[in-house]
């Protein structure tokens, strides 16, 4: 049998550029004139770029993965757009601190961070997923706690730090299981090890265990319950430019290794006992999407408005993870979980990146604008910013002709399709709620008069991110095919691999849930839904 | 004979006029535009008038016949999965755009005087402007998607209008209840189109209501059930966006808004949008009688109720909101008997009335500076002559009174249900007949007290509406006491005598007030077979009626066929008596408002001699007062008790618990890394847990 | 659910609640008391567990030194979380390292004690006590109050021990051969599927795996080693700009003091 | 070279249970913020004794590769950890971490 996931160093080609340029900016960041300090940024926006590129010329088949290459490109894509929100960074630290040289390491720290998220989808190990992990994470401590001067900066950094310390030793606490369970690190030898020791009525205590505790370990950097704390205190305290990292790399990276996870389980952990993950997951999507949006209906700050909404986002991806890769025939490509997920996460990482860029726009130098009242009625001042944020956020609220309606439609449809009803309600149920907190901001900036004359950054970057944002929700909202193809790809890959090293020796569970069986059938892998997504466009790799 | 396809791609164009001008306002009204931001507003909607007229009398003249869809754009189209956005074109959507855009326009150009000096001028247009484009867009929809797009677009639009006054407590309360109310309809609707989606597996109107799985029995025993739901869902999607009960609550306070606003979307427009949808969907309906005549049950008991409320209130807006809500259950109460084309005709003639009146009621707010209490007013007619006509002409439409507009479609409205096979749609009619005859009263009550009798002013007459200018910070009280401080020097100095205003606030109201008038004769004549000429135009919607063939579902449920569209005069006697009961009410209202205001309060006091028994023609008045107003009014008392603190209550807790809940979640929010701490690890532990439970 | 196992985890849990730092009324005593008696009765339990397992009692030569490598390893870590004195906390986790060291080595995996006391008790360590020394207030006379009182022990304890509690239980529940699959098979159907020769024949062993270590290294884990790499220069440069002061530059305030709000 | 059995190597996952366990009543239970980061090194111990006698029962050596990285990622944490603990001391003059609860809600 082939690597579990096909990875070779050539399809390792962008995150050695990610990397590379990583390095050049932090030596650009320390150099003793500021003018090459301010080099720094370009550094690395051009390593970004390249390493775009780099993903667009890899070759899918022999190098890497559908699933890589989407993934790549999303990093890279949304990098370009966090970079430009973060262009004034190192320059808007606290007025009040004394040191006023340009800080290059920034971009350095952003660009690891990005190289680990990319690099995500490519691991085939347990120890490479760690590790990928790590680096997402490591830099990101960083940049909280030095992102700008105020004391809120260095709690946040703590209570970040700390707790993901935490969260480290219990996803490595499961992941130890898991290697004890199988014998080995590699993703093929633990996911032939989940085929052969897995029935209903034998089940590896070690295995689901191990499961669990990798699954609710990562689930901190994907914000959801009960891991989900730290999240408003954090977003709150980091300057924004951070927080808007904050709300895509560690959570694109932690979905990644989720799905990377449930595909070492065959999607299907089913039996008696072994329902546990998707009745697991259906609770923290319950419970996630929930207390993130009751929670943010009652924050003034937008920040941390946006935080409790982050952690309802994640329980809408967890809703689309608990219809899983539903492979009956049929239906349509949409009644593919793995694919809603992808298609959200994209979705999510655009609006939420546009939404902070116009945030950051809008703040003062000292990252001044949190509460709501700070930014009412700025849309007469500021059209275009007033007007980009409000699209994403009507994204958020799941308006029609945007990206986030179609993900919340894919979403609602993969669930209702295998058969979680209350799921589904419960979504579009949050989904009216949330619109509340969102509309709040709107009703904000286009209903009110500004109590008093609002400060904003006199560069274009960031304006330029939220209007670049506003412009991808809305054309891939009104176009998403070519979106969709790329999301179809990868999920087939996710799921028709993992069908094929299950298709054998497994009956289809006899009571259980049921949810999460596989029905083996010979077109497994072939499946006409997952074919079907193939059909309206060229693939990605020509 | 083909359609003209240049014709129907400028249909498409209809919605974007408005919204072309939404956005031209939207970035040049600050800065560029300024007060001039009526221009490019007025235009927008006026050109969208021209081209949705034309369409009408293409469909007139039979340039185009029967359904035309037009397909613009395959927004997502994967594998069997595909949402196109198009355009779906019959007599309905065709009246629907042509009414919309109509009044729109009339209602623009009177908000430019009304409007003026407003603080946020260009906005109020900017926002207009948006909530046309989406009505439009919801009405012209190819497929539920779309026609979300609309329904939840003038959802944000009402939301944003309703708080335009965003200092003053009660507008934003009632922005948020709106909001609140909206998106439980929302929610439902969202939910309708999903199991749509996968019963019918397209989303397109023309697939579903023509699908052949509508007329096979297997498919439809199969999805008995699922059909209900879906009938269920949607119904409470329109319940909300068309003020039915118990989801009516937000309606009269939404009046908060400008009062163009009221008119142009709580009155005229966006709350029809639930008859369209109703309308629109009627072969599903028709499929799940148990709930259309939900429908039509609880059409008739918000018209009684909301009735019988407008009685007691002394607000004009508050009466006018009221009356709307019990219109409203007219139109549900037709679509109940399955009788899309009277209720599309009473819509069509309620645009023309309701906007009259609203128009005419901010005129007097205009000039008694912000007042609406009736109480306070009186004969003013003296002082505003153009504006009294006008709203006796749309009280005259309101009311029913026989040869307004208001009295024919009431009366296809009446027929229809006494025509009705289903065994309670006389009963429907019946209370029609009542709620008419409190309609009349409370109607001329209004035109009454405000228009007739002795000329009083209230103390704030001759200023603006006080709201139009008050600037953050800044108080209604403040401004009126400022005023009163003035004196009549400052009524001289400040504002000016209460008047008609200019000529772009009185030129709409005629015109509105001939289109009162004069509309409910197309229901009448003008028709092909010597019937009216809604009828016909609305014949080629066959689906409009129910006109499904019949199929049995389950044994004894039996889908009856019925064309109400071949009913072109109303049965005499039903005229006779719809009309002998609103002239009582309007007599009755006559004497206690108009003629001898203390009777009422007489009425009270104990019985008198025999004199004073014939000075009191018997007292018959007196006998209808105790027989019919008093028990009405103290009903009317009741029900507006029970609206205020029951129905209020149970969408205060529904808006109330998400935020209970977080006060309770807050907790868990306690800043410390350590009971941070402590929560992650429980959760696992609990986790854990099922697991051990699990196994065992 | 297996009786002597819930209680054993239960007197644990009322040794560490009683072991925490609690002011002046003090209970170390009688926690150290319950603390020996959970020991005792976890040894007995664990004896007798693997006997009634073990048929044949391989290895049971070597199981006196796990006993003892364990019991220290266990003390060590309960007084570094209940100790008072950071300091002492720092040093008995010196001890809990050298512990584990022993017990790498009974797992054959010498390198892996070396590393762990030259990195740990060696680099690591030494600068935890260098920074605890140095941000001490009042340089280590006082006990701050902050260590010397735990604010919600019984909160802390239950939860971790419920979750210990379940995880034991999940762990000795029945016969350990159901939980996972005979090695042997199981063993060569890996190595069959990996490409991965079965290691026990391998001389190398005998002498510490570190020829093997350094093989699986930097073959199957040569890309992770490189990231490894990166991860610990990131961190070094984070540190720095971390804890770094700020450098006034000449002319702006001019103070060098990091303000304190 | 002995074969070990399941029930020895069970004895070292019980090990690592309670390590990690008392690692997690460090964290949650201590203020004083070393302590607490020592308390994860406590957890990252315990699964490395587990990782290890894996490697042991399989005949493996990915167990003992595992655990150096997991000591490289420990070490890179720890130095953020201190360099982190030094700046806070600064601002404050106190090792306490509930001084840090200033955002909540």
């Amino acid at each position: 049998m082939a690597d579990y996931v096909n990875t070779s160093l050539p399809g390792l080609l962008p995150e050695i550029i990610l990397l590379c340029a990583a390095a050049v900016a932090l030596l650009l960041g320390l150099a003793r004139r500021d003018v090459l300090r301010r080099l720094a940024q370009w550094a690395a926006v051009i390593g970004v770029g390249a390493a775009f590129v780099a993903a667009l010329s890899n070759d899918v088949e022999r190098h890497t993965t559908a699933l890589g290459t989407f993934m790549t490109l999303l990093t890279c894509g949304i990098g370009i757009l966090l970079l430009f929100s973060a262009w004034e960074m190192p320059f808007a630290m606290d007025p009040a601190q004394t040191d006023r040289h340009y800080r290059g390491e920034f971009f350095a720290m952003l660009l690891c961070s990005l190289a680990g998220v990319s690099m995500m989808a490519k691991v085939n190990n347990l120890i490479w997923l760690f590790l990928a992990l790590e680096l997402v994470s490591i830099p990101t401590y960083i940049v909280v706690a030095t992102g700008r001067g105020q004391s809120e900066a260095q709690e946040a950094g703590i209570k970040y730090f700390f707790l993901g310390a935490l969260s480290a030793a219990i996803y490595l606490f499961g992941l130890s299981y898991l290697y004890g369970f199988s014998g080995s690190t590699r993703f093929s030898a633990i996911a032939a090890a989940f085929q052969a020791g897995i029935s209903p009525h034998q089940v590896p205590w070690m295995a689901i265990i191990g499961v669990l505790l990798v699954l609710l370990g990562i689930s901190y950097k994907i914000a959801a319950v009960p891991l989900h704390f730290y999240a408003a205190d954090v977003y709150q305290g980091a300057a924004t430019p951070v927080t808007a990292f904050l709300s895509f790399a560690p959570k694109a990276a932690g979905f990644v290794a989720i799905l990377l996870l449930l595909r070492l389980t065959g999607w299907h952990f089913t039996g008696e006992p072994g329902s546990t993950i998707p009745a697991l997951l259906t609770v923290m999507a319950v419970l996630t999407m929930t207390i993130g949006n009751v929670l943010a209906l009652l924050q003034r700050n937008i920040k941390r408005m946006f935080a409790f909404s982050s952690i309802a986002h994640s329980g809408y991806i967890l809703a689309a993870l608990v219809a899983g890769p539903a492979l009956v025939a049929g239906g349509g490509w949409a009644h593919d979980g793995v694919a809603a997920a992808l298609f959200y996460l994209a979705a999510y990482s655009l609006m939420t990146v546009g939404a902070f860029a116009a945030l950051i726009y809008m703040q003062g130098k000292a990252d001044g604008a949190e509460d709501i009242d700070d930014i009412a009625g700025i849309s007469s001042e500021h059209p275009l910013t007033a007007a980009c944020m409000a699209i994403c956020l009507l994204s958020l609220i799941g308006m029609p002709g945007t990206i986030g309606f179609l993900g919340k439609l894919f979403i609602v449809q993969a669930d209702l399709s295998t058969g979680h009803w209350i799921l589904a309600v419960l979504v579009v149920v949050n989904a009216a709620i949330a619109a509340a907190y969102y509309l709040r901001i709107i009703a904000a900036m286009y209903v009110r008069e500004p109590w008093s004359p609002s400060h904003v950054r006199t560069t274009l970057a960031p304006r330029f991110a939220a209007a670049l944002c506003a412009a991808l929700v809305i054309g891939f909202g009104l176009a998403p095919s070519r979106l969709l193809s790329d999301v179809g790809h990868a999920a087939d890959f996710m799921v028709g691999n993992s069908a094929a090293v299950h298709l054998t020796g497994i009956k289809k569970a006899g009571s259980g849930s049921g949810v999460w069986s596989l029905q083996p059938s010979p077109v497994l892998g072939r499946n006409p839904a997952l074919v079907a997504v193939r059909m309206p466009s060229p693939s990605i790799r020509r | 004979m083909l359609p003209d396809l240049s014709m129907m791609q400028s249909v498409a164009l209809i919605p974007v006029f408005p919204l072309l001008a939404a956005l031209i306002i939207a970035l040049f009204g600050a800065r560029v535009l300024k007060t001039r931001s009526w221009m490019p507003a007025v235009i927008g909607v006026a050109i969208s008038a021209v081209l949705a007229l034309s369409l009408l009398v293409m469909f007139q003249r039979g340039n185009i016949v029967g359904v035309y869809q037009l397909t613009l754009y395959h927004w997502i189209s994967s594998g069997g999965f595909s949402i196109p956005i198009g355009i779906y074109v019959d007599p309905l959507t065709s009246l629907f755009l042509a009414f919309i855009t109509f009044v729109s326009t009339l209602i623009f150009i009177y908000s430019c005087g009304y409007m003026q000096g407003d603080y946020g001028y260009f906005r109020f247009f900017a926002y207009m402007n948006m909530f046309v484009f989406f009505m439009c867009t919801l009405v012209l929809a190819d497929n539920f998607v779309l026609l979300y797009l609309g329904w939840e677009g003038v959802g944000l639009a009402s939301y944003l209008l309703v708080g335009y006054y965003y200092t003053k407590p009660a507008a934003r309360e009632a922005a948020k209840k709106a909001f609140i109310v909206n998106r439980i309809g929302d929610t439902c609707l969202a939910i309708a189109i999903f199991i749509i989606y996968l019963v019918f597996h397209t989303e397109t109107f023309s697939r579903i209501f023509y699908s052949s799985d509508l007329k096979n029995v297997g498919f439809l025993a199969a999805h008995h059930g699922t059909l209900i739901w879906i009938a269920l869902l949607l119904m409470f999607g329109a319940f909300a966006k068309s003020a039915q009960f118990p989801l009516h609550v937000w309606l009269p306070d939404a009046m908060e808004g400008p009062t163009p606003v009221s008119a142009l979307i709580h009155a005229a427009t966006m709350v029809t949008a639930g008859v369209y949808l109703i309308a629109r969907c009627m072969p599903l309906f028709t499929l799940a009688l148990p709930v259309l005549h939900l429908v039509g049950v609880v059409g008739g008991f918000t018209a009684f109720m909301a009735a019988t409320i407008a009685m007691c209130q002394y607000d004009m807006k508050r009466i006018w909101a009221y009356s709307t809500v019990s219109q409203l259950g007219y139109m549900f109460m037709a679509l109940g008997v399955a009788s899309g084309t009277a209720a599309v005709f009473h819509v069509f003639t309620h645009a023309f009335f309701k906007a009259l009146l609203f128009l005419s009621t901010g005129s007097v707010m205009h000039a008694m500076g912000g007042e609406l209490d009736i109480r306070k007013m009186s004969g003013i007619r003296k002082v505003m002559p153009i504006t009294a006509g006008c709203l006796l002409i749309g009280a005259l439409a309101l009311s029913g009174f026989p040869g307004f507009s208001g009295f024919f479609s009431k009366d296809e409205i009446l027929s229809a249900a006494m025509n009705a096979t289903w065994t309670w749609g006389p009963l429907l009619s019946v209370v029609g007949l009542v709620t008419a005859l409190i309609t009349a009263y409370y109607t001329f009550r209004v035109f009454f007290r405000v228009f007739m009798g002795d000329l009083v002013l209230p103390a704030t007459a001759g200023l603006h509406e006080p709201s139009a200018f008050v600037l953050p910070g800044q108080d209604r009280h403040e401004s009126l006491a400022e005023h009163e401080a003035h004196g009549e020097a400052g009524l001289e100095a400040q504002g000016h005598k209460p008047s008609d205003g200019s000529v772009a606030m009185w030129m709409p109201l005629i015109i509105l007030a001939i289109g009162a008038a004069f509309a409910g004769y197309l229901g009448v004549f003008g028709g092909a077979n010597g019937g009216g000429w809604i009828q016909s135009f609305l014949s080629p919607v066959h689906l409009l009626n129910g006109t499904v063939p019949p199929v049995t579902i389950t044994p004894g449920t039996h889908i009856p066929v019925r064309t109400v569209s071949t009913v072109r005069v109303a049965p005499l006697m039903l005229m006779a008596v719809s009309s002998a009961l609103v002239l009582l009410g309007v007599l009755v209202a006559a004497y206690f408002h108009w003629v001898n205001r203390r009777a009422a309060d007489l009425v009270g006091a104990s019985l008198r001699p025999v004199v004073t028994f014939l000075e009191n023609k018997w007292y018959i008045d007196e006998l209808y007062n105790y027989g019919i107003v008093e028990p009405l009014w103290l009903l009317g008392q009741a029900l507006s008790i029970f609206d205020r603190f029951v129905v209020d209550g149970v969408v205060f807790v529904i808006g109330f618990f998400p935020q209970f809940t977080g006060y309770i979640l807050k907790a868990t929010q306690s800043g410390r890394l350590r009971y941070y701490g402590i929560g992650m690890i429980a959760g696992i532990a609990v986790v854990i847990l099922g697991v051990l439970y699990l196994l065992r | 659910m297996d009786y002597a196992l819930a209680v054993a985890t239960a007197l644990g849990a009322l040794s560490i609640y009683l072991l925490l730092p609690r002011g002046r009324g003090s209970l170390v005593k009688t926690g150290a008391l319950v603390g020996v008696l959970t020991l005792g009765v976890a040894i007995l339990y664990l004896v007798r567990w693997v006997g009634h397992h073990e048929a044949v009692g391989q290895g049971a030569g070597l199981g006196i030194f796990f006993y003892l490598f364990a019991i220290i390893a266990v003390i060590s870590a309960t007084a570094v979380i209940c100790h008072p004195r950071p300091l002492y906390s720092a040093l008995y986790f010196v001890l809990l390292t050298l512990a584990m060291a022993g017990l790498f080595i009974l797992l054959l995996a010498q390198f892996m004690a070396i590393v762990l006391i030259i990195i740990y008790a060696g680099a690591i360590l030494v600068t935890y006590i260098f920074v605890i020394m140095l941000a001490s207030p009042g340089g280590n006379v006082a006990v701050a109050d902050y260590d010397r009182v735990t604010p919600d022990p019984l909160l802390a304890v239950l939860v971790s021990f419920v979750l210990l509690g379940t995880v034991l239980q999940l762990m000795f529940i029945g016969q350990p051969r159901t939980f996972m699959a005979a090695r042997p098979v199981r063993a060569v159907a890996v190595g069959v599927i990996r490409g991965h020769q079965s290691l026990s024949d391998k001389p190398a062993l005998r002498i510490g795996g570190m020829e093997l270590l350094g093989v699986n290294l930097y073959s199957q884990y040569a890309l992770p080693l490189e990231l490894a790499g990166i991860l610990l220069t990131i961190s070094l440069v984070g540190a720095v700009m971390i804890a770094r002061k700020n450098v006034p530059v000449a002319g702006v305030l001019g103070t060098g003091q990091m303000p304190v709000e | 070279m002995p074969v070990m059995s399941q029930a020895v190597l069970y004895q070292y996952l019980a090990l690592g249970a309670v390590l990690f366990v008392l690692g997690l009543i460090g964290f949650v239970a201590r203020r004083n913020m070393i302590l607490i980061f020592l308390s994860t090194e406590i957890m990252f111990q315990g699964v490395a004794v587990i990782l290890i006698a894996f490697s042991r029962y399989w005949m493996n050596m990915d167990g003992q590769s595992f655990v150096i990285f997991l000591l490289t990622i420990a070490a890179a944490e720890a130095s953020l950890a201190l360099g982190l603990v030094i700046l806070l001391f600064r601002r404050r003059e106190t090792l306490d971490v509930d001084v840090w609860s200033e955002m909540q809600g």
